[in-house]
């Protein structure tokens, strides 16, 4: 099982608490709580066959450019592809309500 | 009901089957009443899955509801099946322990809370072995206090199924909901085959598998009380009308006699079917001992 | 004197050859019929070495009662076989070179047995005449691979050698044609033999075309293949199917059209009597199909959206569906499917508007293939479908949206999609770099790579990123410019800048689900018309009766 | 001849007994007394002649779950209107729960969920209830007829042993070999199949060390019926018929902090 920390600029606190997803096979679960304005942490526990290169590189393309929500993130992810983690970002961002 | 009208039915209505452990709490519950406890921001990760390089989840594959069912105050604990097959280790199993602990409580302090057990589970978690197998005995030991107060009502609905130690807890329930594609046994497929031989039972046999544990076999044989389609609200009603019903006259686990009777009338000297079972526990009419 | 003209003999030498080895078997058979425990006698007489012999082994249905057989013969007396096997899907059918009966193999496809042709042909077993498509080695039976003898298989024969070849006739009618009217000895295995056409459920094939039934000594193997449990239908997959209905479908007008067998495509279809009928699309797309009566097509039947579906080969459990659906399907007097592989392969390059399928790798420039490392899998039926045939002279409203310039003297195109996820589970880019199967071709000599489908051929490619409309590509670095734009985190994806993409997307080069008017939050099981086994035998009426191992009930 | 443990040890804890006819062969049932308390004991045993054939080696399977589930019940029916609720001692020597077609068609798993329910059910009525391992205790055969005791103590022997699965099926269900199972049990005490990890988890309320555990001699069952009495002693003291006293183990943090977490969270 891998760990990795990323941090990220960010907007302002993400409004809620928020869950989506299961820890089955090829999938994940995203936590997602409010963080203070301007910065995102993301903690993932991955294990499965994505390098943490690939996981930096697929979060780079969701919040590098600073305009998500400020929270604390973490992903729980069992062989997840990218397309499903950016699926299961999609929903997560979309609860968040940005 | 025309091919018509059942394609229509197949199109609006709310599968259960379909839906996570949570969303089927939430959709037992009377609206708006949900409310989850040691929750997924509580952060309880078995910590042995970890140990063992296992993807842990943040709620560790069981979910403590409290609510209303019907106005009365209750609690759904709902196994999910997706998470490591719902296989119960240390957390989840302290969860569905404890919470049941709590409803027995409550109901000696006056309080009558309900619940209400979502089985999908393949038994104990073999990472968490003699941990998890505790939890499965601190569940049934909750099952029955809290029987003693209220009616407790377990449904299977698939498509995991229910077994190993979890079988049990289904067993000790005073009423049992389950669908045609849930299962319901002790070992599983798999296990049986290995220990006992392709011939004793054939894990790769579907239809054979189903027309002993399965829900119309399981229901037919007096083993469930409700079979009910994939439809999340008849489900819910169903729940609904056994608590109204109370406690059944008397459970299954209290029948030793009938069902000593009826096992000594199998011809054990041939290898059994669903029909046999079906011949052996059709005498339902004698079930009051 | 003058010298008995050799020339008749000389122009029928093929004719007195055949009839020189039925003479041979006449103490073994019974007029045509060949009794099964003779079937080894009689195929070792029948087969001389060096024969060209080919062997149904097809996508579901197998000759394995002759291949079994054939494959336990003595090597001293019949060798150097040259085998033709469409399908390439038993282990029998790989014995028959390791045991050195048979040379040299020419085939289409080789599923679960790639792996063991890799070997075999690396110890030098095996010699390889091509991998072809179907309806390309069908072709070559009347061109220079015409058999010498061809070992077919069906479901029942009379004592005439009427065939019955039943809901998965699949090749046969191709490989006797091929045989029979050019001398060639064909012997069929059958399950059931009846006395007369009288007795028979219908005349496939006429008796006139076939040399020997056999009974064989248990019913042939047929394989499920196209049997999709709704269950196992992913989010993610139904993320690409709206994005497929409503980017590529609705857009084009998509009516005639072949599917693969896959997942995705799958979704595809349990979403048309759901998402696609709430975008008002029933009756305008999807209208005319070629491919095998796929249980998850049953919801998209019963809604009213399929007027046509002819089908390469049956499937299991679909036969009493069929049969009572005959406006739909192409059904024989008796009720049952008649498929034809031959013929559905030409419908699905001629005649449809649309092919989509899959692969596990693609290159930059959008070739694709499955044959990945020590694998020598073939392509089947894909690169026939999956191609722009240029004889196509007829329109349709897809095929003429696909024309980027308004001068009269273009051609149509025809839609050839490819929907990938952009990593396989296995954590594998499917956008890669370099094809394995470049480094395939490098080391058994091939003398071209084996790629599935060509990137000229590819008009669209769709992934959970995004449709990359290719057809629409003015130039190569164009074409991969979009490919790289929605190929996600792959060696591939990670080329492209996010300028370039943002123009492409501006010039409707390239879609994103947003762009489509798609919420990627609204990819949910929940649109599916059916989500299991279950659901589909009820849409079927009942009619449907999956397979034991579908089974959750 | 691990199996016949539980007839052993049931015949020399029972030597003045007053046997009870019992539902099945492959039950003993004995009512003698206990530091002056009454007290039934129950084991059981293999039954070469069961009717049903994958219950013959000392399984719990259908019959003998449902006459477990008779025997604890009518201890309990006898002494409904006593003060004095006799003691129930389960004697724990079986190698796990029937495997087979017949077992799962007529629901073993009611039959086990019986016994199971009947010993919860008299632990709760006031019956202090007992659990000695002497030999195996695994899985659903453990939940059915012992598990449920105020009590469990367990001989300090190697062929002692409670568990989930088998060793050999549990590998091959969770797809390692049987050397990486045993590799990992060694850092997980939940995997481990020795009774020594087993107590780690705080589990059994005494571990038992005794000399012969196959033969037992005179002092080792001496000293076990002095651990049995005080065991019913610290019952009847203790005022309490949950399972609560299993929580304090080192290796429970887990199970209490859940249960700290559902109390807080637990009022509307």
């Amino acid at each position: 099982m891998e760990t990795l920390h990323l941090e990220y600029p960010a907007t302002a606190p993400a409004r809620q608490r928020v869950l989506v997803g299961v820890v089955a096979s090829g999938d994940l679960e995203i936590l997602i709580e409010p963080a203070t304005a301007g910065r995102t942490q993301i903690t993932i526990h991955a294990t499965g066959s994505l390098s943490p290169d690939l996981w930096r590189k697929q979060l780079d393309r969701l919040f590098a450019h600073g305009a998500a929500a400020a929270m604390h993130m973490e992903i729980n992810a069992f062989g997840a592809t990218p397309g499903v983690i950016s699926l299961r970002l999609a929903q997560a961002m979309e609860e968040v309500g940005t | 009901m025309s091919h018509q009208q059942e394609i229509a039915h197949l199109l609006t209505r709310q599968s259960f089957i379909e839906q996570g452990a949570r969303e089927r709490a939430r959709s037992l519950l009377d609206s708006g009443t949900f409310r989850e406890l040691a929750g997924p921001f509580n952060r309880l990760y078995s910590p042995w899955l970890a140990a063992q390089d296992i993807a842990t989840q943040a709620d560790d594959g069981v979910i403590v509801a409290k609510g209303r069912l019907d106005g009365h105050a209750g609690v759904i604990l709902a196994i999910e099946g997706g998470f490591q097959g719902g296989s119960l280790g240390e957390v989840g199993g302290a969860k569905l322990a404890g919470a049941l602990e709590m409803a027995a409580e409550d109901n000696r302090r006056g309080n009558p809370t309900r619940a209400v057990i979502l089985f999908e589970t393949g038994g104990v978690r073999l990472q968490e072995a003699n941990l998890g197998l505790a939890a499965i005995a601190e569940i049934h030991a909750a099952i029955v206090d809290l029987c003693r107060y209220q009616p407790v009502i377990g449904v299977i609905a698939g498509s995991v199924g229910c077994f190993g130690g979890m079988s049990i807890a289904a067993g000790l329930c005073s009423y049992l909901i389950m669908t045609r594609e849930a299962r319901l046994g002790l070992n599983g497929p798999q296990v049986i085959e290995q220990e006992a031989g392709i011939d004793e039972y054939d894990s790769h046999d579907r239809p054979f598998i189903w027309s002993l544990s399965g829900g119309a076999q399981r229901h037919t044989t007096g083993f469930a009380d409700a079979l009910l389609e994939d439809d999340a609200e008849q489900i819910r009603r169903q729940v609904m009308q056994f608590f109204a019903q109370g406690q059944p006259a008397l459970p299954r686990q209290l029948r030793c006699r009938w069902y000593q009777q009826r096992l000594a009338s199998v011809d054990t000297a041939r290898q059994t079917d669903a029909h046999m079972v079906r011949a052996i526990f059709s005498h339902q009419k004698d079930q009051y001992e | 004197m003058p010298s008995q003209a050799s020339t008749p003999l000389h122009w029928s030498e093929r004719r007195r050859e055949k009839r020189r080895r039925l003479d041979l078997v006449n103490t073994l058979a019974d007029g045509c019929i060949l009794p099964t425990k003779q079937l080894a006698a009689a195929l070792e007489i029948l087969i001389a070495p060096g024969d060209r012999v080919v062997l149904e082994g097809n996508n579901q249905k197998q000759a394995d009662f002759l291949s079994r057989t054939l494959a336990q013969l003595n090597p001293a007396r019949l060798h150097d076989l040259h085998m033709i096997i469409p399908s390439v899907s038993r282990a029998e059918h790989l014995d028959l070179f390791e045991r050195g009966i048979a040379r040299k193999l020419d085939f289409s496809f080789s599923g679960p047995q790639s792996l063991r042709i890799g070997q075999l042909l690396a110890d030098g077993c095996l010699e390889i005449g091509a991998i072809h498509t179907y309806i390309e080695l069908y072709a070559r039976l009347f061109v220079d691979l015409t058999p010498n003898v061809a070992l077919v298989a069906a479901y029942q024969a009379d004592r005439h050698g009427n065939l019955y070849t039943g809901p998965s006739t699949e090749d046969t009618p191709a490989l006797i044609e091929a045989t029979a009217f050019r001398d060639g000895i064909v012997i069929a295995q059958v399950n059931d033999i009846v006395d007369d056409a009288s007795c028979l459920t219908r005349v496939d094939i006429p008796g006139d075309w076939v040399d020997f039934v056999v009974k064989a000594d248990r019913p042939f193997f047929i394989e499920p293949l196209f049997t999709r449990d709704p269950r196992q239908i992913k989010p993610i997959q139904i993320l690409m199917a709206m994005m497929a209905i409503r980017g590529i479908y609705e857009r084009h007008q998509v009516q005639s059209l072949n599917h693969g067998l896959g997942f995705n495509t799958a979704a595809i279809e349990l979403l048309l009597p759901t998402y696609a009928a709430s975008l008002g699309l029933q009756g305008k797309i999807c209208r005319h199909w070629t491919l095998n009566p796929h249980p998850t097509l049953i919801p998209a039947i019963e809604s009213g959206w399929v007027q046509s579906v002819h089908c390469f080969g049956g499937e299991l459990g679909m036969e009493g569906y069929i049969a009572a659906r005959p406006d739909v399907f192409f059904t024989g007097k008796d009720g049952s499917l008649r498929s034809n592989r031959a013929y559905c392969q030409m419908a699905g390059q001629y005649a449809v508007d649309m092919f989509i399928g899959s692969t596990l790798q693609m290159d930059g420039d959008g070739h694709s293939s499955t044959v990945t490392l020590g694998r020598l899998s073939g392509f089947g039926g894909a690169p026939n479908m999956g191609h722009d045939p240029h004889g196509r002279r007829h329109a349709s409203p897809a095929w003429l949206d696909l024309i980027t310039t308004d001068n009269l003297l273009s051609r149509g195109r025809k839609l050839v999609v490819q929907m990938v996820e952009t990593f396989q589970g296995n954590g594998q880019p499917t956008l890669v770099e370099t094809l394995d199967a470049v480094e395939v071709a490098r080391t058994t000599g091939m003398p071209l790579a084996p790629v599935m489908i060509y990137g000229d051929d590819i008009s669209h490619l769709l992934t959970e990123e995004g449709i990359a409309y290719l057809y629409k590509a003015q130039s190569l670095e164009q074409r991969r410019q979009q490919i790289a734009a929605v190929a996600g985190i792959t060696p591939i994806g990670l080329r492209h800048d996010a300028a370039s993409t943002a123009r492409l997307r501006r010039d409707g080069l390239i879609a994103l689900p947003e762009d489509l008017g798609i919420r990627r939050h609204d990819a949910s099981r929940k649109l599916l018309a059916a989500k299991s086994m279950a659901e589909l035998v009820s849409w079927s009426d009942g009619l449907y009766q999956p397979p034991a191992r579908f089974r959750s009930w | 001849m691990l199996h016949q443990r539980g007839r052993c040890w049931f015949q020399q804890l029972c030597a003045t007994h007053l046997p009870v006819s019992p539902d099945s062969p492959s039950l003993l049932v004995a009512d003698t007394s206990l530091a002056g308390w009454p007290a039934r004991y129950i084991t059981v045993v293999p039954d070469r002649h069961n009717p049903f054939p994958r219950a013959r080696s000392g399984e719990v399977g259908l019959r003998e779950g449902w006459a477990l589930a008779s025997a604890v019940q009518d201890a309990m029916q006898a002494d409904q209107a006593q003060d004095k609720k006799r003691a129930i001692i389960a004697i724990i020597d079986t190698p796990g729960q029937a495997y087979g077609r017949r077992e799962e068609a007529f629901g073993i798993h009611q039959a086990l969920a019986a016994a199971a329910g009947a010993y919860a059910r008299a632990r709760l009525a006031g019956h202090p209830v007992i659990g000695l391992i002497v030999g195996k205790a695994m899985s659903g055969a453990f939940l059915a007829h012992g598990y449920q005791a105020n009590r469990l103590l367990a001989l300090d022997d190697s062929g002692v042993m409670v568990h989930a699965m088998g060793k050999e099926a549990a590998a091959r269900i969770t797809l390692r070999t049987v050397a990486e199972l045993e590799a990992l049990a060694a850092s997980i005490p939940p995997m481990a199949y020795d009774i020594g990890s087993y107590a780690s988890l705080g589990l059994l309320w005494r571990l038992l060390p005794v000399r012969n555990a196959d033969q037992p001699l005179p002092e080792d069952v001496q000293m076990v019926r002095a651990t049995l009495e005080e065991a019913l002693l610290d019952i009847q003291a203790s005022m309490d018929c949950s399972l609560v006293q299993r929580l304090q183990g080192p290796h429970r943090q887990a199970s209490r902090r859940v249960r700290t977490l559902l109390r807080e969270q637990w009022p509307d």
